[in-house]
């Protein structure tokens, strides 16, 4: 039976959305107004993990009744529960909730964003119906085990061991930079399981997070909180029925997972675009009365005009990705754009506030803005560094030979 | 027809932008490009003739029935960037600046009189709206317009006028009694001297232009020069940013081609990675200034509420990006990207002058701060 | 005495730079650093007193015949140098500020009183001259006084004010009547509330000031605070330069180190030219900011003419490398850099702040365009 | 018999100076004024052939008087025909010198900067006997053949080839980028004589640039000008005993030159220091009516504090080495701070003349200023290129292993 067509599609989700959830107002864009609610502007999430805990039952609510009318997955395979629609339906439905005062999938970028699709690529066919209704239906949150304190950039050289023992496997090691650890149900984790080359010596798995001889601690970052965790595994048992593809296959796993990550950096989306909105930068000139200041109108046209190309940089791409051109590896290049736009938006409030940057004065709106000047050198490092993205773009967008 | 439908090139725009390609790599290599700057012209008026009427583009936005094609900037700015990317040495884009100026100032006899030749390629025009400083505000217009019995004359100098001794009518600014009004002059009217001025790019050449009692035609009603030269200068920011992205990709590909061909250290030099990275802080150059160039274009085509905003954007992020990729070129071909033989210096030179000519990084700051509400 | 001749280290200064490095290392490692953090005080008073005791480094500018070593401002920065190099949390910075102002009032009987006591460590002294927006006009001074019969009597607040808790003593200028003249008003006066500040820089904390009728002793005949500040800012400048150098080369020392030990791809991260090339980046970093805070220190020392152009310059060029090879070192580091535990990130933080309380870029760049006569 | 001491040298020295050149007047700094004179400021000097050619006789003669009272190499070795003074004492000469309309020794940059000490080093006593009075006495220039087109920073990798025959060596090949061979006696020229392993395969010799077989022209650069020629050599004789250093021993002899190029390029006197000076950005500034913008003002401050930065930099330098420390290797990166600083200094000027100064009206001192434009991408790669300072830099400063 072929799809229905896109409007009606919009027009029953709308229905359903509109029966169940508040209008957001004005267009979906929540208004920004200044010296109203809170001037948080991070670069990570600091969820108060209380905060945090409560806000979750909302979401997985959401998931499930997304998940139980069709929205769950409307551009998955029908074999593995999805609603079988075209990806431009789904993109016109995320859209679609934008106008609506829903719990969003802030907290599951990673688990539907990235090992979700690792699973649908890399899973069996019962691997795939088992874990992924469970996923779109946020009965199960997946978070990330990769990075390693000596597997950074170096991502094959993970030392974390996976040993097998009878029909099962023992893991032993430590993940670092995993963010919604404490809150994940299972995790894709990466693992050393020969002594075999390079590239060749790593296989996945999906571990359950509450197994025992698991131990998630925050990490805490430069900004004082936390947006990540560290994971302890000492000798954990999962069934082989939880590796993911085969054995030795770890490497392409990773790099699978890895190419979904760097999609959803360089979407203006994420990262907090809050901080990047020109409402609440004019609000920031104006409260420290710098409007007529030739200096200050000079520094601001110069940043808006970085923000705002980023955003014209990105509606080019889904625009030509509309029309069956869909940019490749170059989209990495928009992360990069967005960890220097960060730098020049620290740099700039600090010219607009001077000391009312680094010390507060209880002011709303300005002290805040040290979180930006905290976060953003991280934002430089993660979902890959500048230096390895430009090595990719060098290399497999401009055909150079490999660089060392 | 919201901006995001449109970003995508169409077929039509494809098509353009191929054929186009096909025809300046086989007319215009870099032997004939060097020919004709030395030329007294300063470019092949055949090649200028054969492109206009093999490709209609010289009436690309004049409307239909003024001869025409009735496109929009969006098809404009594919021709602009194709044009920059061969550095062109024609008078395109001074014909839709004088095209754009006629058409503003909403003087029906002047468009049926001119437009149709601007389109067909039998006259050329050009506008003069700047002084000696090179900023275009029509207040203190540098040139004064006097109404004598025979009709308007005027007086003064402007500067920096885009192909001035090729043109056949030139749309100058003159301060009138009230506010400054749009005037049309014909080359060779008695009183006015059009000198060559030396200048840094040497694939478009500028003249100074002085007027003393020059016979005038003042278009339409008169005391619309502000609005006029607005619109003008829009055409002017989209095609220099169309331009811009233009000449980074040819950039591009002459930085990435000898990175992967040169041979230092027994290996190509792009195996490098100071000079990958460079390559790849190239290639985000060219994404950045190509998207702005085409969301400004599409958004002044759609008419957008931000199309102003978008337009100074893509001037100041194209110029700065152009200068940087074009500098990097030349360092990453070392010696040789130094010579006067290598046309790397060609580009270089255009990316300063275009910046400047389009308003300088400092007028686009100021008007963003503006345009964005501050 | 030309600068030329006094911009190499003397052997007297090599010597009291490698003895307070000596100290400073066996004593303020990274594991004290972070308990003093953590402590009330913010710094450990024995500590300070032992520096200041052991090495006398508490009244380096206070002339001997006030309890001082009477050296000069060149001596003095490579003190600062290396106490930020350290990143030393305890109120050394501030002291020299209330000195510098006691000095500069050129009151002799407060002189007299406050001086030995700062130069032997026995009291602690900062300056309190920023209203909220941290900027240092005398002539708005946020803080207002009134004479009352008793004597005059504070009224206002005062933000940003360097270990405002752990001073003794505190130097304000005030608006009286006339011109605003230098106040001293000692800790725990009636009216005085002094609340810390929450701040990006936790090696050195910030309180904020409220004047309640506090009283103050006049410092000279008073009218002079612009003439004052203008000297502690000289000194500021000088100190936040020489600060920013010792921090630079920690960083420096620091990425550089962990770019030959941290392998990844099978080897050292410092052999991929992308690392290489940001180590040389940050060596010209610190060789400019090193230089121009030692030949600011150096011109002020001499008196020279373009001492306040020099002190500007080094400000401005130290603070603006200070950012960049702080951020650069995290990044070097990757993960590790930007947990809360490595401490790359307590050098950031400093530099940030620091740039900001010695008046920040753009009034720096307008003092140099002033000071070098355009 | 000791030294004389510095005072009684230094007096003696003004004697015979002030005795046949005029004083320069205010303290040897031509006084800058706006609109005054030739207001040219070129990176590269393009001296005009003819001109160049009537003001070479001039600065002969000014080192043959040198030359014959003793102060040709104040501090050159005795058995060479040098004055056998410490260093301090011709530094001081050559300051002193300032003081005084003299011809300079502008144009003898590479011979007496670079080629004769190489000479000195790894010449024989009979060679440094016979070449190094003829160099310091004006007698004879020479230039340096080392660039090739196919062998720019990889140098070691020249194909200019000298092959034995008898007792002398014929030689054949191209050189690019050396400037004043068209003036030069001599070059000091790297040839590869044996297909030995890299750096092995390489010899020194001292060709006479008017043999029959050498052909100098002039390499036009993208300024317009010319301050480089190309030189072919087709099968050019040179006797052995204009073999400079020991066969295979060439890419030492290059080294030692190239180090001595380094140290001249850092310091400021170097690529027209004159167009860096205060106060002619300000008239720059003041001839464009900016100086009341506060942006101008912004832009000037930045670019004068880095000009004050790389001059500060050189001082202490300076210091540093008359008390015994004399900097190492890190003088390069005040090379790539003064080519930053010619690009700063464009943009300078593009921002306060605007399109006056990319085509020419006419009026003092604003289209002049293309010639920085033109000239400063030159000046990176001109002695030795950022990227090759810097890994010299990394390696032999901070002990960096080799970037590869």
């Amino acid at each position: 039976m072929s799809d229905p067509p896109l409007e009606d599609f919009l027009r029953q989700a709308e229905g359903w959305l509109a029966a169940r959830y508040l209008a957001a107002g004005d267009g979906g864009q929540r208004r920004f107004t200044w010296g109203e609610g809170d001037d948080e502007v991070r670069v990570f999430q600091e969820p108060d993990p209380v905060a945090e805990a409560d806000a979750l039952p909302a979401i997985r609510r959401w998931r499930r009744e997304l998940w139980d009318h069709g929205y769950g997955w409307i551009d998955g395979p029908a074999a593995c529960g999805g609603a079988g629609l075209p990806a431009a339906y789904a993109r016109a439905f995320e859209r679609l909730t934008r106008r609506y005062r829903v719990p969003g999938d802030a907290a599951l970028t990673v688990s539907l964003g990235m090992i979700a699709p690792a699973i649908l690529r890399h899973g069996s066919p019962g691997q795939r119906r088992h874990w992924l209704p469970l996923l779109y239906s946020g009965q199960q949150i997946a978070c990330q085990l990769f990075s390693e304190p000596g597997a950074g950039s170096d991502l094959a050289a993970v030392s974390t061991r996976a040993t097998r023992d009878g029909d099962a496997w023992r893991i032993t090691g430590q993940k670092v930079w995993t963010s919604g650890a404490h809150l994940a149900d299972i995790g894709e984790i990466i693992c050393r399981t020969s002594g075999g080359p390079r590239h060749h010596n790593l296989t996945a798995f999906l571990v359950d997070m509450r197994a025992p001889g698991v131990t998630v601690r925050p990490l805490r970052q430069m900004t004082g909180g936390a947006s990540f965790n560290e994971v302890f595994l000492d000798d954990v048992a999962v069934a082989d029925a939880c590796r993911l593809d085969e054995e030795g296959r770890g490497w392409q796993v990773a790099l699978t997972t890895l190419s979904f990550e760097r999609n959803a950096m360089g979407h203006s989306a994420f990262g907090g675009a809050g901080i990047l909105s020109t409402a609440r930068l004019i609000g920031l000139v104006h409260a420290a009365a710098k409007q007529a200041d030739p200096v200050t109108r000079q520094e601001f046209g110069e940043l808006i005009s970085h923000l705002r190309v980023a955003r014209y940089t990105q509606e080019v791409q889904a625009a030509q990705a509309r029309a069956g051109d869909a940019p490749g590896l170059e989209v990495a290049l928009n992360k990069i754009a967005l960890s220097e736009n960060m730098k020049r938006l620290a740099g700039f409030a600090a010219g607009v506030l001077g000391p009312a940057l680094i010390a507060d004065t209880g002011a709303w709106g300005t002290y805040a803005w040290t979180s930006v000047l905290l976060g953003a050198p991280g934002y430089r490092l993660g979902g890959g560094t500048d230096e390895i993205l430009k090595n990719t773009i060098a290399q497999r967008v401009l055909g150079l030979p490999r660089a060392t | 027809m919201t901006i995001r439908d449109r970003l995508a090139l169409t077929d039509d725009e494809r098509m353009l932008q191929a054929t186009l390609r096909e025809f300046l790599t086989a007319r215009l290599p870099s032997a004939e490009l060097r020919s004709a700057l030395d030329s007294d012209a300063g470019y092949s008026m055949t090649l200028h003739a054969r492109l206009i009427s093999e490709l209609g583009v010289g009436g690309l936005t004049i409307p239909e029935d003024f001869g025409g094609l009735g496109l929009s900037q969006a098809e404009a700015c594919v021709v602009h960037a194709e044009l920059g990317r061969a550095l062109y040495p024609g008078p395109f884009l001074p014909g839709c600046l004088a095209a754009a100026a006629l058409l503003a100032a909403g003087d029906l006899a002047a468009c049926q009189e001119w437009l149709p030749r601007l389109a067909d390629g039998s006259a050329t025009g050009t506008v003069a709206p700047a002084g000696e400083n090179g900023s275009w505000q029509a207040g203190r217009a540098p040139v004064q317009a006097e109404k004598a019995p025979g009709g308007w004359r005027l007086h003064g100098r402007s500067w920096f006028v885009l192909s001035g001794q090729a043109a056949d009518i030139i749309i100058v600014p003159a301060a009138a009694a009230s506010a400054p009004g749009m005037f049309l002059v014909e080359s060779g009217a008695p009183g006015l001297a059009v000198t060559p001025m030396t200048g840094l790019d040497l694939t478009r050449r500028a003249a100074a232009l002085a007027f003393d009692a020059v016979p005038a035609r003042l278009l339409g009603r008169g005391g619309d020069a502000a609005g006029v030269l607005e619109q003008v200068e829009r055409h002017f920011l989209l095609a220099t940013a169309a331009e811009a992205s233009g000449g980074i990709s040819w950039c591009l590909d002459l930085g990435v081609g000898y990175a992967r061909d040169r041979e230092q250290f027994g290996r190509p030099i792009g195996s490098f990675q100071a000079v990958a990275h460079q390559c790849a802080d190239m290639l985000a150059d060219l994404q950045s200034a190509a998207a702005a160039a085409r969301y400004a274009a599409v958004a002044s085509a759609a008419g957008s509420e931000d199309a102003a905003l978008a337009a100074r954007v893509a001037a100041l992020r194209g110029g700065e990006s152009y200068r940087r990729v074009a500098e990097a070129a030349i360092h990453l071909l070392g010696g040789v990207g130094f010579t006067w033989e290598h046309d790397a210096h060609l580009y270089y030179r255009r990316a300063w002058s275009a910046q400047q000519l389009a308003g300088g990084p400092q007028a686009h700051r100021a008007a963003i701060a503006d345009l964005a509400g501050l």
